[in-house]
């Protein structure tokens, strides 16, 4: 008897590892570097209340982008992986921007919204 | 022999494989010896090391509530000190709920029975999950410590600033905690990988059984909330030892923060401890109705989005606590939410029962105490979740009884339907049925008199954590004292039979419950390596109409290149591989 | 039914009470409704449907959407009322009247503290006038406490280093109970109070008699004090051991420490065990007290002092 | 499932189906594990956005105390690691074993002149009384009355930072001494790439806690 089945039985399919070429791997590193430059140097500039934090973490973002998709093979890697670091992100904001819904929002007797 | 189209280019053989009744090698008769059980890295045996110490803190921590119990027999002192009533019931909480309920079902049944449903051999990580079990005893070592120095009197919950306070030992246990999360860190980390990376050919995300849904929802919540507590744990500790003025107010901290970090791993915890027994619950309606699950994706589904709003309702513990109007107001709210999909699966195991072939045997006796108690146990929530209502009921008798019904009338009822479905697999043995049925009698009725009237003297006002209580609670708090004893009498039962039917019990046949699911295609017990070939999977696990024959499929030709060998041929030749393997 | 749902709740004595029971009833009858439903359908299906022989066919049936949607919107649209009707309740509860009578309540380990404007204070008894808003502002002195009237249905923790409040109007002269619901240690259970209502009249009578605190010769005062701080929930004046050293005999005193040293009972140890009473810990006793520092003055402890030399 | 007649390899456990499977799930594994590595840090972090929000002037002022020069060289000191960890990888992923050894072995020695800097920030502050925790601090340079709250802050989230740098720093000599037996090559090296994965979430978490520790004007 022929049975048929339209999945494949588990994720995992054959697939080339990515190799990383010398010259991409130095680009990252010295652009992470020059990036780092960056942020102590604009650290320096007045920049007014609430975008100092903003600059410095965007900064750090497209670092933290830099070494995730390249040095951690994210870029060339399943899509499930990525789904993985960006579902902890979420979980991690949705954790602060709830808490913070409390202790920035003490003193009013109501909500006020 | 036939062969299945299992994948788009690859074309299996497959043959019939039926289990055999007379299974010459299981995994008991394999690797023999106490030595072999502490460094087996089998999760079957793992599985029964976690039953067994599961099984063991929670006679500890029953003796604990029925020391409670005997106390609050009388208003006053009945027999024990106020600080030691304190230290009872925060070690009764405290054990429940991180050394029973959290490992019960994922740790113990999950461990046994899920790589089994997926027709894999073991677990993805093997050696992680001995592991996990030796940091979870590790834990535990860390909380006798502290009940050998000062105990615990903080309640399991560590409000600060009384637990910076406290003069017991709390950073044994906090370090206890600390160390036992990362068992179910591990655990969880290790069954999302084996629910990806280990399923047997044919088995797709619509074939996976309901069980493995609901252990891939919980490992989801385990990953993602417990490491919070890891922190949580820790900075309370540094808070007690350097005075670190996160949480303390005297230091400049603040106790709701504590809250907050607390109920964001302890209310998705709940899950943790509830979701599994879901699993269960649809695992074994639908056996012994005989019939297929009335909406599969609706249960599946329904799992995945309790684990996520889950995540947003933990402010609900604190509606008193003094924090913020609009955090309360979104907290009540999206508790609410997460009321829904519970509801979606009840209603969904009700409607499996619908024109099914029902056998009421010991496990289905208790799902449906299950649904019975576990419905109290939600409607008593949503009473909860009303604001003003909470107001009123927070941290009274009702609470209590709440999450009782929720957490032994859910959990731990489902944990016993589970031990009770799964047992002959597990042992071999067949437990005497008639004396299984009178301690579900002894175990509904005791729960019902313990817990009822703690509804009632909760609403009308009686809080909880009271050593002494006033005098119009007498009569309430003796009927639950009374009821407690009929359910230790229950327990006292279940051992007694269960003890009965591994020593002297009939032999199980493979499968004794015609059930259509994978685990039960193998031998009981099980083979060293669950099956002797690699399962082929053609059919839903809960696919009644199909015959038997089409779920004993497996490769005609063994992946390794041994089909010509017996089960023994093949343990030996992996044994001697083992020896060159490398840890990774 | 709504006889056993009355019985589960204390009868309500203020205003706001009306809408917690309200809902409190309506989710019960729609819980027993439900649940009723549920128990039934469960042993008429395991009546009807049972197995007759182990070769029973059983039809596939899969799904049907329209009862799974009808299972989801209906208790969706039952929760969003509960959560509206909670709600409107709730913020009741938070927003008290402006010509509220405000009462400042300090929960220590373990009793409560009350103190009136004008400078009356009591321990674990609040006075209040009836049919008139009272606001309690709560505070904390140790740990967390929960201040809790089940008659008035109100609760709310009390948090050190904050002020919390509830308010309620009492609606006819009578006594009603106040607990504890923060476990707060040895005495969690015995943290009782009392709201004791009074008619307007007599209530400003109480008042007129009771204000400016504590008054009369230093030993009086003392004698007063250790009331209203609440000692003698833990120290005894007649020789009885309770959580901590009795006072009767402790003057000049000779006592062994838990380090092993001895002291003797003079006016600095006293004054030290009041202001950090984890100092010098008294053999066999725990180290529980909250320290006074800041909270009493000098002269208040010189009166106490006294008022110890007086217990032979 | 290939390989039907071929004896396992002998790096492949007896519970998987192939390397590729193997290899698939070691990495969904340490991606697990990176997710609750990433919400065990972000407790810490929570509590840093909640104390920040409450108390502003506290870390502008605090933060002054802390060296920003040794704070870059340290970013800098780490991206240099991450590098030579990616290039290890390279180097077993093309049978190098020469190369993988000697970017270890960079790594290692990257990682402690990370510690080294790190020991002497503590101890210059240890010096000023500035400890962790209320109970030993002493320092009164700092006039805000919780200065102690954001050293408890700046002291446990670091401190953990480099707990994570001394477990690496193992793991990556369990590497070392695996490659020196020549264990690795392009057909294995899954070792190398959980550790290499370890090592540059290390280095993420330096780079979100750099310009918020020490950056704050």
């Amino acid at each position: 008897m022929i049975l048929s089945e339209d999945k494949t039985m588990s994720e995992h399919n054959h697939h080339e590892h990515h190799v990383s070429s010398v010259g991409q791997l130095w680009a990252i590193g010295i652009a992470l570097t020059l990036l780092t430059i960056l942020t102590v140097g604009l650290s320096h500039v007045e920049i007014p209340a609430p975008f100092d934090v903003v600059v410095a973490l965007t900064v750090a973002f497209v670092k933290a982008f830099l070494v995730c998709a390249f040095f951690m093979n994210l870029y060339w890697d399943t899509k499930f992986n990525s789904m993985l670091l960006i579902g902890a992100f979420a979980f991690f904001i949705l954790m602060v921007a709830v808490t913070l819904l409390d202790t920035l929002y003490r003193n009013d007797v109501v909500p006020s919204f | 022999m036939a062969t299945a189209e299992v994948s788009n280019k690859k074309t299996l053989k497959v043959q019939r494989f039926k289990p055999s009744d007379n299974p010459s090698n299981t995994y008991l008769t394999d690797e023999k010896g106490v030595w072999a059980w502490m460094t087996t890295v089998d999760h079957k045996k793992i599985g029964i090391m976690y039953l067994v110490a599961v099984a063991i803190f929670f006679a500890v921590g029953g003796a604990l509530a029925l020391l409670l119990r005997t106390e609050l027999m009388t208003p006053a002192k009945t027999f024990i000190e106020a600080d030691t009533y304190n230290q009872l019931f925060t070690l009764h909480g405290a054990i429940m709920v991180f050394f029973v309920l959290v490992p019960s079902i994922p740790a113990a049944l999950g461990n046994f029975i899920m790589p089994m449903q997926l027709g894999a051999k073991d677990v993805a990580f093997p050696k992680l999950n001995l592991a996990s079990f030796y940091i979870y005893v590790a834990g535990a070592i860390f909380t006798f410590i502290a009940l050998a120095q000062h105990g615990l009197d903080t309640g399991w919950t560590f409000y600060t600033p009384y637990s910076t306070e406290s003069s017991s030992s709390v950073i044994w246990v906090t370090m206890g905690v600390f160390i036992l999360g990362f068992s179910s860190i591990l655990t969880g980390t290790n069954f999302i990988t084996t629910i990806h990376k280990m399923r047997a050919p044919g088995i797709t995300w619509g074939k996976l059984p309901l069980n493995v849904w609901a252990l891939y929802a919980t490992s989801i919540i385990q990953v993602l909330a417990t490491p919070v507590l890891a922190i949580t744990v820790l900075l309370l500790t540094m808070e007690r030892w350097l005075g670190f003025g996160i949480f303390d107010p005297a230091l400049g901290g603040d106790p709701v923060l504590f809250q907050h970090f607390f109920w964001f791993y302890s209310h998705p915890a709940v899950y943790i401890m509830i979701v599994p027994g879901f699993g269960i619950i649809s695992e074994v309606i639908s056996t012994f109705s005989k019939k297929t699950v009335f909406g599969y994706w609706a249960i599946a589904l329904s799992s995945l989005a309790i684990a996520f709003i889950g995540f947003l309702v933990w402010g609900h513990h604190m509606f008193t606590s003094g924090q913020s109007a609009v955090a309360t107001t979104v907290f009540s709210f999206l508790t609410f939410l997460v009321g829904i999909p519970t509801g979606i699966k009840i209603f969904n195991w009700i409607a499996t029962l619908y024109k099914g072939s029902i056998k009421m045997d010991t496990p289905m006796i208790y799902v449906f105490i299950f649904l019975f108690l576990f419905s109290i146990g939600g409607f008593t929530g949503i009473m909860l979740g009303a604001l003003s209502v909470d107001i009123h009921l927070h941290d009274t008798y009702y609470v209590v009884a709440h999450f009782h019904y929720v957490m032994m009338g859910g959990t731990l009822i489902a944990l016993l339907a589970g031990l009770h479905f799964w047992w002959p697999k597990m042992t071999g043995k067949l437990y005497n049925e008639k004396l299984a049925k009178i301690a579900s009698v002894f175990i509904f009725v005791g729960f019902n008199v313990t817990f009822l009237p703690q509804f009632v003297m909760g609403a009308q006002g009686m809080p909880r954590r009271y050593y002494n209580y006033v005098d119009q609670f007498t009569a309430f708090h003796q009927t639950s004292t009374i009821g407690s004893y009929l359910l230790g009498v229950g327990f006292l039962i279940i051992l007694y039979y269960l003890m009965h039917s591994l020593f002297k019990g009939a032999k199980s046949p493979a499968n004794p419950w015609g059930s259509r699911g994978l685990e039960w295609q193998a031998t009981s017990p099980p083979d060293f390596h669950n099956f002797d070939h690699t399962p082929v999977v053609i059919h839903g696990p809960y696919d009644y109409h199909q015959p038997m024959e089409e779920f004993q499929l497996g490769l005609a030709v063994d992946t390794n290149g041994h089909d010509s060998e017996t089960a023994k041929e093949v343990v030996d030749k992996e044994r001697e591989q083992w020896k060159n393997y490398s840890l990774g | 039914m709504d006889r056993l749902f009355e019985f589960m709740l204390p009868e309500a004595k203020s205003p706001t009470a009306d809408s917690t029971d309200a809902l409190f009833h309506f989710i019960n009858e729609v819980s027993l409704v439900l649940l009723i439903g549920i128990t039934f359908a469960l042993i008429y299906f395991a009546i009807k449907y049972r197995r007759r022989s182990e070769d029973d066919e059983t039809p596939v049936i899969t799904h049907n959407n329209t009862l799974e949607i009808t299972w989801s919107v209906v208790p969706l649209l039952i929760c969003f009322v509960i959560f509206g009707w909670g709600y409107t309740g709730w913020l009741n509860l938070k927003s008290v009247p402006d010509n509220a009578y405000e009462i400042q309540v300090n929960g220590f380990k373990w009793g409560w503290n009350v103190k009136y404007a004008n400078g009356a204070q009591t321990l674990n008894e609040i006075h209040v006038p009836e049919g008139r808003p009272v606001k309690i502002v709560l505070q904390s002195s140790d740990v967390l406490h929960s201040f809790f009237v089940p008659d008035y249905r109100v609760k709310h923790d009390v948090v050190p280093g904050r002020y919390t409040y509830v308010w309620f109007e009492a609606e006819e002269a009578g006594e009603s109970i106040v607990f504890c619901t923060e476990y707060c240690g040895t005495g969690h259970s015995d943290m009782l109070a009392k709201v004791i209502v009074h008619t307007e009249e007599d209530f400003q009578t109480w008042l007129e008699k009771n204000g400016g605190g504590v008054s009369g010769t230093p030993v009086e005062q003392g004698e007063q004090l250790v009331q209203l701080q609440g000692c003698t929930t833990c120290h005894s004046d007649d020789g009885t051991r309770l959580i901590g050293p009795s006072f009767k005999g402790l003057w000049e005193s000779e006592e062994t420490l838990s380090d092993g040293s001895t002291v003797t009972v003079d006016e600095n140890y006293l004054r030290e065990s009041i202001l950090n009473p984890g100092a010098k810990i008294v053999e066999s006793y725990d180290n529980v007290m909250t320290p006074y520092e800041g909270r009493i003055s000098d002269e208040e402890i010189t009166n106490i002092i006294e008022y110890l030399k007086t217990l032979k | 499932m290939s390989n039907h007649s071929q004896a396992h390899p002998a790096h492949l456990q007896h519970h998987f189906v192939d390397s590729d499977q193997q290899f698939d799930a070691a990495k969904m594994g340490m991606w697990v594990f990176i997710v609750n590595e990433i919400l065990f840090f972000g407790g810490l972090f929570c509590a840093y956005i909640v104390f920040r929000a409450w108390y502003p002037d506290l870390f502008t002022m605090a933060a002054t105390k802390l060296d920003t020069t040794m704070g870059a060289i340290n970013t800098v000191v780490l991206i240099g690691s991450s590098l030579s960890v990616a290039m290890a990888i390279r180097a077993a992923q093309l049978n190098k074993t020469k190369w993988i050894k000697i970017n270890l072995l960079i790594t290692i020695t990257l990682a402690c002149v990370f510690l080294v800097i790190k020991y002497f920030e503590y101890s210059h502050k240890m010096h000023d009384g500035i400890f962790p925790g209320a109970t030993l601090y002493t320092y009164e340079g700092i006039d805000h009355p919780l200065a102690h709250v954001f050293f408890s802050i700046y002291y446990v989230m670091t401190g953990i930072h480099a707990i994570h740098i001394i477990v690496g720093i193992g793991l990556m000599i369990w590497i070392y001494i695996r490659a020196k037996r020549n264990e690795f090559g392009s057909e294995y090296y899954t070792p190398v790439e959980m550790v290499g994965l370890y090592w540059h979430l290390v280095d993420v978490i330096w780079i979100f806690l750099f310009p918020l520790l020490y950056l704050i004007e």
